[in-house]
């Protein structure tokens, strides 16, 4: 792991003249690796959750590729996805669901497992269109992944390049149904496997300068 | 074309010149007279809008060539001056101060071709690739797809069956090629 | 005083139908803004989903003692806000704990949910909602300039710090409101409202496209949800607020709703339309417009 | 040389002998912030490294690569028909300027004459795709400056115009349309007819968003005088398109060097003063009334039958001889050109892609963020017309 | 900053009060009719070839063998899978598809949660879009596999010019238009298969379009030393399996495989075909110097082994020189490629007739392998009445005549029974001969096929035609008849049937339709057999015997271990048939005689 300058420990001077220690690693990062977290304990109100869950999916507003374009329709009028209990959250931690909108290079994996790590659990992710299933067009490429499920637990899949408007809001369907039934455990998937999720990122992103665990 | 390029041949030792079209040509410079021809187009000439720079690998002939595309839009014509550098030193002279915006291209050129351009801003750093460990990846000896598939992980159970030899396995089993 | 003990369940039921009323009407007036976009918008009980949601997710993050307690806080603002001060004038249920010199209160309250915003949100060590807190402290702090001038004005005009007998005095016809008593005040303490209601114009603190969403960046799980419970009752108070001091109060349930609905759908009219102001150029434009209006009320009178 | 903003520099930091800023961040007075890639106010997945002191900006670097592919790398390892399904996703929202650009400079190198037809069609796709992005740009101006409404409807004007795109070339996004010789297919019957109903809408809404959007007084307040690009930094920047018109220059390739048709075609480009975001989404604006005209003069005008490819060789093992050049076209935001390298073999030797993003959102969005406000990061960056895409291709 | 500027926005509002444009149900919204959706295959008409999979980019495209499809000639038996999880929808391989049965529909709508789901078979694999009527099809102007579909214009001799003599009527491709040609092979290999000895067509082609014609040379040979024979008279059934041919006409592969030997001289011909390996020691003896056995010898010699070819007739070629008319293949050609194999050490001995000059024990015993390939020399009779006449003629014998140089005695009227490539032949033959001797063509050709069910080549037929020649199509000869002891014309029926319905040969006949044929010869061409009295009774009776050929296993080996057999007299007449087994023959030899060298 190679650390940047500005994560090494440092001594820091405040403007009050105060001098103090800076470990940017610790203080800026929260290294617990992630737990399984179980349902309710009572199985109507987890089913209870899923459903209102199910029902308000907000999603994370990062435009990782191409296919984020077809996020404006889906937002405006013409399709109108609020209608259908769907909205964006600019933030991860408030959003539930993470659209990887195709192609990831390997330098906004980096970000997008950060952002996913930010969300809270129970999370989902939706791989939109080829690449993220094999590579798509991108598949002799030396920048792009080819399978996001090495990466990153995926729920749902939508195929198309990029896919319309119309199957994303599917594909929201087949999410909420996947939710209503307690099968999108993704969130607690990748704590299962950390282990072997963190090695898969590892290999690709090649300056990793984060801890292995930055929520 | 044919009078600037009279013009400039009388000031510069000059290559041939090749016209593509009516409005665009391309001529090579040698590097030590880059600036000079650069500056004269653009102060004398006209030639004021630098289209891109960008780099070409031959390298079955160890070289690169350095491509600075000019445009005189009065005119409306483009002038491309061709660089050929040695591949394995791969340095040039940076002209981030005649166009600023040649710093990006500088940069981009220094990330993904290796040629080096001193003195210019940020060189150094990173541009569009992030902790790349391999050759320079726009240079021809560096192949996208072995990479690819050491580096990432595909989805495995692809299989194809070439039409030909198929055929021949289902139609002659156990036949060898005939003469081969 | 003596204290009546019933006053507390009655005041739950205030909050409780405050709650349910401000998810219903927030969706009401999203769905409203939707259609000047041309699209039908949220469906009408899509908040309390929300809601539900983000109190039934599973991992939350704190970030310390006051990170917690910022949505408590700002909560508590909301309702003791709501609490302080006569819902329904006249009526004993919903009157709640209001008192003699509770319009003081009731502005104190209005501010102190955004201080203990700005306190959690500081907790957070997000760059983003610093920004926003210190965004939000600026432009409130210019907001509320007016609209103490405009309730001083309104006091000074009933010569009392009752809401209720401010209520008490507008009653009898619309002519009576202090928005035709005292147009003035009024005119400043509405640009005061928009200041305050995080719409735009006035909603640089969390201008999601400069330092998404401001403060509540980092607010997650339950903490959002508190702050989301939090947003149907506080616009609600402080409407309440502007509504027995400018528009006659409410003297039933259904009244009251209507009056909230269009005090609340005013501040969606405006900001649909315009774009948000910088944060200086939303304080001069309370110090140019609001502030002087603030003063000639209190001079008018 | 180049300074317009104020001299006043007291509170900026001084510059290092190296010519860096000398910015001391454990100072406490400066402050480090990532704008993007995961920001709403990010034009694509992009980021700017901020430097603020208090809330304004004293330097501001511009991070790519989050969506490189390593295109120009993948077509020399595809064949000539090859390239062409893949030059589209270059740019997203703009694609159809790639497939034209690589198809002329395949043409042009390989003698190939594009029949009449084709021209024309090229011409209107280049239009309707014109209309989209602005559209698209204009709501993107609005809502980063918070005016969410403006987005609604420009984009649903947008997805009019995509059924258009969708009925002619079967493709919502890429289209994947005109390739090396021409184009796919002829127009469907009555497509005329229906694109007259989405211009006009095009028109309704375009009204609207001027009611809304520019005789807006916040919108004024926030844009007349932000983010001037001082006409003297057009050439050392290479600026061009609309954000060079802005600034009083009639930059224009459709009518500098008129490729396709459009010397065929009756415009003029539009031209603003002041230079500053407010002129330059005016433009824009103007703009697109522009290309509506266009595609009603190309309907008109169009021959009413005809070839639409030339024929081609056969394109598994289609060789072109040596030889480079360069192709340029005037998309939304400037100039794209398309400068190919042939070897004489199947394969393209280089091709480089020239985004007019390259220079607008690298050197001079650096240069112009400084002494900025923070606020108008998001406003500013939008105000140029960037897409990341083209930048790392 | 005026007044309007602040009311002016408010008109925002005006779309308060009307319906929203959001489509009420946009799941499943139908696509534009062009809209590039999900593949559609109709697999009944796909070919296999693997052009999509060629031109996919993004190599989406699997070529899988599918359940229930057989490989068959002309079909690969293999089916696209597409992998959805590299598509992108652009189209090409629907473009490239060489029997348009590659076709997208308009449906969009795919969700899985599984990520190895994306792959199908489009036809194969059941979807919801099999049916869909709407999608992308080609549109039918729109072609990238080359500007036209057609064959390049093959010169050659007008009708007059080339009736009067034996000079070779095809001109040979140059090298402009064997490049155009070569272009519009998509490279396919499904020819490969169907050639009988697998030349390596594809990668020929390719070498033409490169214009690397030592390359071509070398893939040539590799395969066939009898290129330059091949490039003018193969049966071409590669042509028949060409993809080109669905929407088309096929490539024409003979002209392309004959244009690359035209482009090379000898000496650099046999420079590319290189030196024989080391000697071994080892002899074999080939019995008939045509393409089989000189192939064999070819293999053989190269492999180091010792060859020795005995030929009865006076030139080797075998049938190739005896049986097939100069215009069509000229003697030189044949020096030309026997030449090649002389020079790789092979001894060729002319007029050497195996019984007579050296017998065949003498040749088992000198020899460490024995092959015999001596070619259906002998014509069969169609047992007619009064077809015992001596003008009553077979028409190899006639051909075998001609091409030594005698009189034949040409006849003013000549009727010809067949309608294979040999009654072509000796009809043709006929023609220049009467026009040489009497200025002008009395051919009749009778057979008992329909003319779309000619056994010969269309172009035989056509040229015919042109040439004068009368062809009479479902003619069953009855009779020879016969005035005064001698031949005066033939009698035949209206062929009814030539089949009985178990699909037996069995002719009947319309006895109604009586038709005279005049002419003073009659020339029976309804095909060949073999004279295998050289074996001698002995022998004959200790082999093995199959429907009255000899029985050989795979590699030709008979059931004698010394002896092998090869070429026409085991698989039937054809020329590229013959070297296919050769080169079987000579491996199973080379085997054979090197097995001992191991142990």
């Amino acid at each position: 792991m190679t650390t940047k300058p500005e994560l090494m420990k440092r001594m820091v001077k405040g403007p009050d003249g105060l001098e103090f220690e800076v470990d940017p690693l610790r203080d800026y990062y929260c290294e617990a690796p992630p737990t399984v977290m179980p349902g309710a304990y009572i199985q109507i109100v987890e089913d209870f959750f899923n459903w209102a869950r199910s029902k308000s999916l907000w999603i994370l507003g990062f435009g990782t590729g191409c296919g984020a374009i077809e996020m404006r329709p889906l937002m405006t009028p013409r399709f109108d996805a609020y209608r259908f209990g769907v909205a964006w959250r600019p933030t991860p931690r408030q959003a539930n669901l993470f659209i990887i909108s195709g192609y990831l290079s390997t330098k906004t994996l980096k970000r997008a497992i950060r952002a996913y790590e930010q969300m809270q659990n129970p999370k989902y992710v939706i791989g939109l269109g080829s690449c993220t299933i094999n590579g798509g067009m991108y598949w002799d490429s030396y920048n792009t992944i080819k399978k996001l499920d090495e990466y990153l637990p995926v729920d749902l899949y939508i195929a198309g390049c990029m896919p319309r408007p119309e199957a994303l809001l599917a594909g929201f369907e087949e999410m909420k149904k996947i939710i209503r039934t307690g099968k999108a455990e993704g969130a607690n998937q990748y704590a299962e496997n950390f282990a072997w999720y963190k090695a898969n990122q590892k290999r690709v992103i090649h300056d990793w300068d984060m801890p292995d665990y930055n929520w | 074309m044919r009078e600037l390029y009279a013009r400039l041949k009388a000031l510069y030792p000059l290559g041939e010149l090749t016209e593509q079209r009516k409005n665009l040509a391309f001529v090579t410079v040698p590097a030590a007279h880059l600036r000079d021809t650069l500056l004269h187009l653009r102060d004398k000439e006209g030639f004021t809008h630098l289209v891109l720079l960008t780099a070409v690998d031959w390298l079955e002939e160890g070289q690169f060539q350095l491509t600075y595309l000019l445009n005189n839009r009065a005119l409306a014509c483009d002038l491309g001056l061709r660089v050929l550098i040695q591949r394995d030193t791969a340095t040039m002279e940076s002209i981030h101060d005649l166009w600023p915006t040649a710093a990006t291209y500088q940069r981009e050129l220094r990330e993904m071709f290796g040629i080096d351009f001193p003195g210019s801003p940020r060189i150094e750093e990173e541009f569009i690739l992030e902790g790349w460990n391999s050759i320079p990846p726009y240079r021809r000896d560096f192949d996208t797809l072995k990479y690819a598939q050491e580096a990432y992980a595909e989805r495995p159970g692809r299989v194809t069956h070439d039409p030909e030899t198929h055929m021949r396995l289902q139609m002659y089993p156990g036949q060898h090629p005939a003469g081969k | 005083m003596d204290f009546d003990w019933m006053k507390i369940p009655y005041a739950f039921l205030t909050v409780f139908i405050v709650v349910n009323y401000g998810f219903l009407m927030g969706a009401l007036i999203q769905k409203i803004g939707a259609r000047a976009g041309r699209r039908h918008g949220i469906p009408i009980w899509q908040y309390y989903l929300d809601v539900i949601k983000n109190y039934g997710l599973r991992t939350s993050i704190t970030h310390g003692v006051m990170f917690y307690l910022g949505p408590v806080f700002r909560l508590s603002g909301g309702v003791g806000l709501l609490l302080f001060m006569p819902v329904i004038y006249g009526s004993y249920m919903f009157s709640n704990f209001s008192f003699a010199g509770d319009l003081i209160l009731a502005l104190y309250f209005v501010f102190f949910g955004t201080l203990g915003m700005a306190l959690g949100a500081g907790e957070s060590g997000h760059p983003h909602a610093a920004i926003g807190v210190t965004r939000g402290l600026q432009q409130v702090s210019m907001a509320e300039l007016p609209f103490a001038m405009a309730v001083f004005s309104v006091a000074l005009q009933y010569q009392t710090l009752s809401i209720t007998e401010i209520v008490a005095a507008q009653q009898g016809g619309m002519m009576n409101w202090t928005l035709f008593t005292n147009p003035i005040a009024v005119a400043a303490a509405m640009l005061a409202f928009l200041g305050s209601m995080m719409r735009p114009p006035f909603d640089v603190f969390i201008a999601p496209q400069e330092i998404p969403i401001g403060p509540p960046t980092e607010y997650h799980s339950s903490y959002l949800a508190l702050m989301q419970t939090n947003r149907a009752i506080f616009p609600v108070a402080k409407i309440v607020i502007y509504m027995n001091l400018f528009f006659g109060g409410a003297g039933s349930w259904p009244e009251l709703f209507v009056k909230v609905f269009f005090l609340y759908l005013f501040s969606a009219f405006v900001g649909v339309c315009f774009p948000r102001f910088r944060v200086e150029q939303s304080i001069r434009f309370f110090l140019v417009w609001a502030v002087p209006l603030g003063v000639l009320s209190i001079m008018v009178v | 040389m180049l300074d317009i903003f104020p001299p006043d520099r007291t509170q900026y930091p001084a510059k290092k002998a190296d010519g860096t800023l000398d910015i001391d961040l454990t100072s406490g007075k400066y402050l480090k912030l990532w704008q993007g890639p995961n920001h709403p106010g990010i034009t694509g997945n992009m980021s700017v490294e901020l430097t603020v002191c208090g809330d304004e900006v004293v330097e501001g670097k511009t991070h790519v690569g989050y969506l490189h592919r390593g295109f120009e790398k993948l077509m020399e390892r595809r064949t000539f028909i090859q390239v062409f399904p893949i030059v589209c996703r270059v740019c997203v929202p703009e694609p159809d300027f790639n497939e034209y650009c690589y198809a002329a400079c395949v043409e042009e190198l390989a003698g190939i004459e594009v029949p009449e037809m084709a021209k024309w069609i090229r011409a209107m796709i280049l239009e309707m795709g014109r209309i989209n992005s602005y559209m698209m740009y204009l709501g993107g101006q609005a809502g980063a400056l918070g005016q969410g409404v403006i987005g609604q409807w420009t984009t649903y004007v947008r997805d009019l115009m995509l059924d258009r795109f969708e009925e002619l070339t079967g493709a919502r996004i890429y289209h994947m349309f005109i390739l090396p010789g021409g184009v796919r297919d002829t127009l469907p019957d009555g497509f005329a007819g229906r694109m007259e109903e989405t211009l006009c809408e095009v028109e309704k809404t375009l009204k609207d968003v001027y009611d809304v959007m520019f005789c807006n007084a916040v919108f004024k307040k926030r844009t007349v005088g932000m983010g001037v690009i001082d006409p003297s930094w057009l050439e050392p920047y290479g600026v061009t398109g609309p954000n060079a018109r802005a600034a009083g220059v009639a930059k224009d390739v459709r009518k500098d060097s008129p490729y396709l048709i459009y010397d065929q075609l009756d415009f003029e480009p539009v031209t603003g003063q002041n230079s500053d975001i407010y002129t330059r989404a005016d433009v824009r604006r103007r703009d697109v009334w522009v290309s509506v005209d266009l595609i009603r003069q190309i309907l008109a005008k169009m021959p009413k039958s005809g070839a639409v490819m030339a024929p081609l060789p056969n394109v598994l093992h289609w060789q072109i001889p040596r030889g480079e050049t360069y192709v340029r076209g005037e998309c939304s935001r400037g100039e794209y050109g398309y400068y190919l390298v042939t070897d004489g073999s199947g394969y393209p030797r280089r091709i480089n892609v020239r985004g007019p993003s390259y220079t607008h959102a690298m050197a001079l969005l650096e240069r112009m963020i400084v002494g900025c406000n923070i606020s108008d990061v998001a406003a500013l960056m939008v105000s140029l017309h960037t897409y990341p895409p083209e930048i790392e291709r | 900053m005026s007044f309007k500027d602040v009311l002016s926005p408010f008109t925002a509002w005006k779309h308060l009060f009307h319906d929203p444009v959001s489509i009420r149900n946009p799941i499943g919204r139908a696509a534009a009719p062009r809209y590039r959706g999900f593949h559609q295959n109709d697999i009944e008409k796909c070919i296999g070839c693997g052009t999509c999979e060629t031109i996919c980019q993004n190599g989406a495209i699997d070529m899988v063998p599918v359940e229930g499809i057989q490989t068959k000639q002309g079909d690969s038996g293999l089916r696209p899978r597409i992998d959805y999880g590299r598509c992108c929808w652009c189209a090409l391989c629907v473009d490239v598809c060489m029997t348009k049965s590659l076709n997208m529909s308009n449906i969009y709508t795919w969700v899985e949660s599984d990520g190895d789901a994306f792959r199908f078979i489009p036809g194969v694999d059941k979807k919801p879009w099999d049916d869909a009527a709407h999608g992308y099809r080609r549109p039918d102007d729109h072609q990238l596999t080359g500007p036209t579909r057609l064959r390049e214009h093959m010169p050659e001799m007008e009708p007059e010019e080339r009736i009067g003599s034996f000079a070779e009527i095809v001109h040979g491709y140059n090298v402009e238009a064997a490049k155009l040609e070569a272009d519009r092979c998509v490279s396919c290999g499904l020819c490969v298969a169907t050639c009988p000895t697998h030349m390596a067509i594809p990668q020929y082609i390719k070498a033409i379009r490169d214009g690397d014609y030592d390359l071509g040379v070398a893939l040539l040979y590799e395969t066939n030393p009898f290129s330059s024979i091949c490039g003018r008279v193969c049966t071409r059934k590669c042509e028949s399996t060409c993809a080109a041919r669905h929407e088309g006409d096929a490539i024409a592969i003979r002209w392309l495989k004959r244009h690359i030997m035209d482009q090379v001289s000898d000496e650099q011909i046999k420079k590319v075909v290189g030196q024989p390996a080391a000697p071994t020691g080892r002899k074999v003896a080939i019995v008939g110097a045509g393409p089989a056995g000189l192939t064999a010898a070819f293999d053989l010699a190269k492999k180091g082994h010792q060859v020795v070819v005995y030929e009865a007739l006076d030139k080797p070629g075998g049938m190739t020189r005896f049986g097939i008319p100069e215009y069509r293949l000229p003697y030189d050609v044949i020096d030309r490629d026997v030449d090649v194999i002389r020079s790789v050490g092979v001894d060729i001995r002319c007029n050497v007739r195996i019984g007579q000059d050296i017998t065949l024990e003498r040749l088992k015993s000198d020899f460490d392998a024995v092959l015999i390939a001596l070619g259906l020399q002998d014509g069969r009779g169609t047992r007619i009445p009064g077809s015992d006449q001596p003008m009553v003629r077979k028409a190899v014998d006639l051909l075998r005549r001609v091409t030594a140089g005698e009189d034949i005695g040409t006849p003013r009227q000549a009727v010809v029974i067949g309608g294979g490539n040999v009654a072509m032949d000796i009809a043709r033959t006929l023609a220049r001969l009467q026009k040489k001797q009497y200025g002008e063509v009395k051919v009749i050709l009778t057979a008992l096929e329909d003319l779309p069910h000619f056994l010969a080549d269309a172009d035989e037929i056509k040229e015919s035609g042109e040439e004068g020649i009368i062809i009479l199509d479902s003619r069953g000869p009855q009779q020879v008849v016969i005035e005064n002891g001698q031949v005066t014309g033939l009698k035949t029926w209206k062929v009814k049937a030539i089949f009985d319905e178990q699909g037996r040969f069995a002719p009947t006949y319309d006895e109604t339709d009586e038709q005279f044929h005049p002419g003073t010869m009659v020339v029976e061409a309804i095909g060949q057999m073999a004279d295998t009295s050289l074996l001698g009774d002995a022998l004959t009776e200790q082999l093995a015997w199959q429907r009255g050929r000899l029985q050989v296993d795979a590699g030709g080996r008979t059931s004698e271990a010394w002896l092998w057999s090869a070429g026409d007299m085991v698989r039937g007449p054809d020329v590229v048939s013959a070297v296919a087994d050769g080169h079987r023959v000579a491996a199973s030899i080379h085997a054979a005689i090197t097995q001992g060298v191991q142990q």
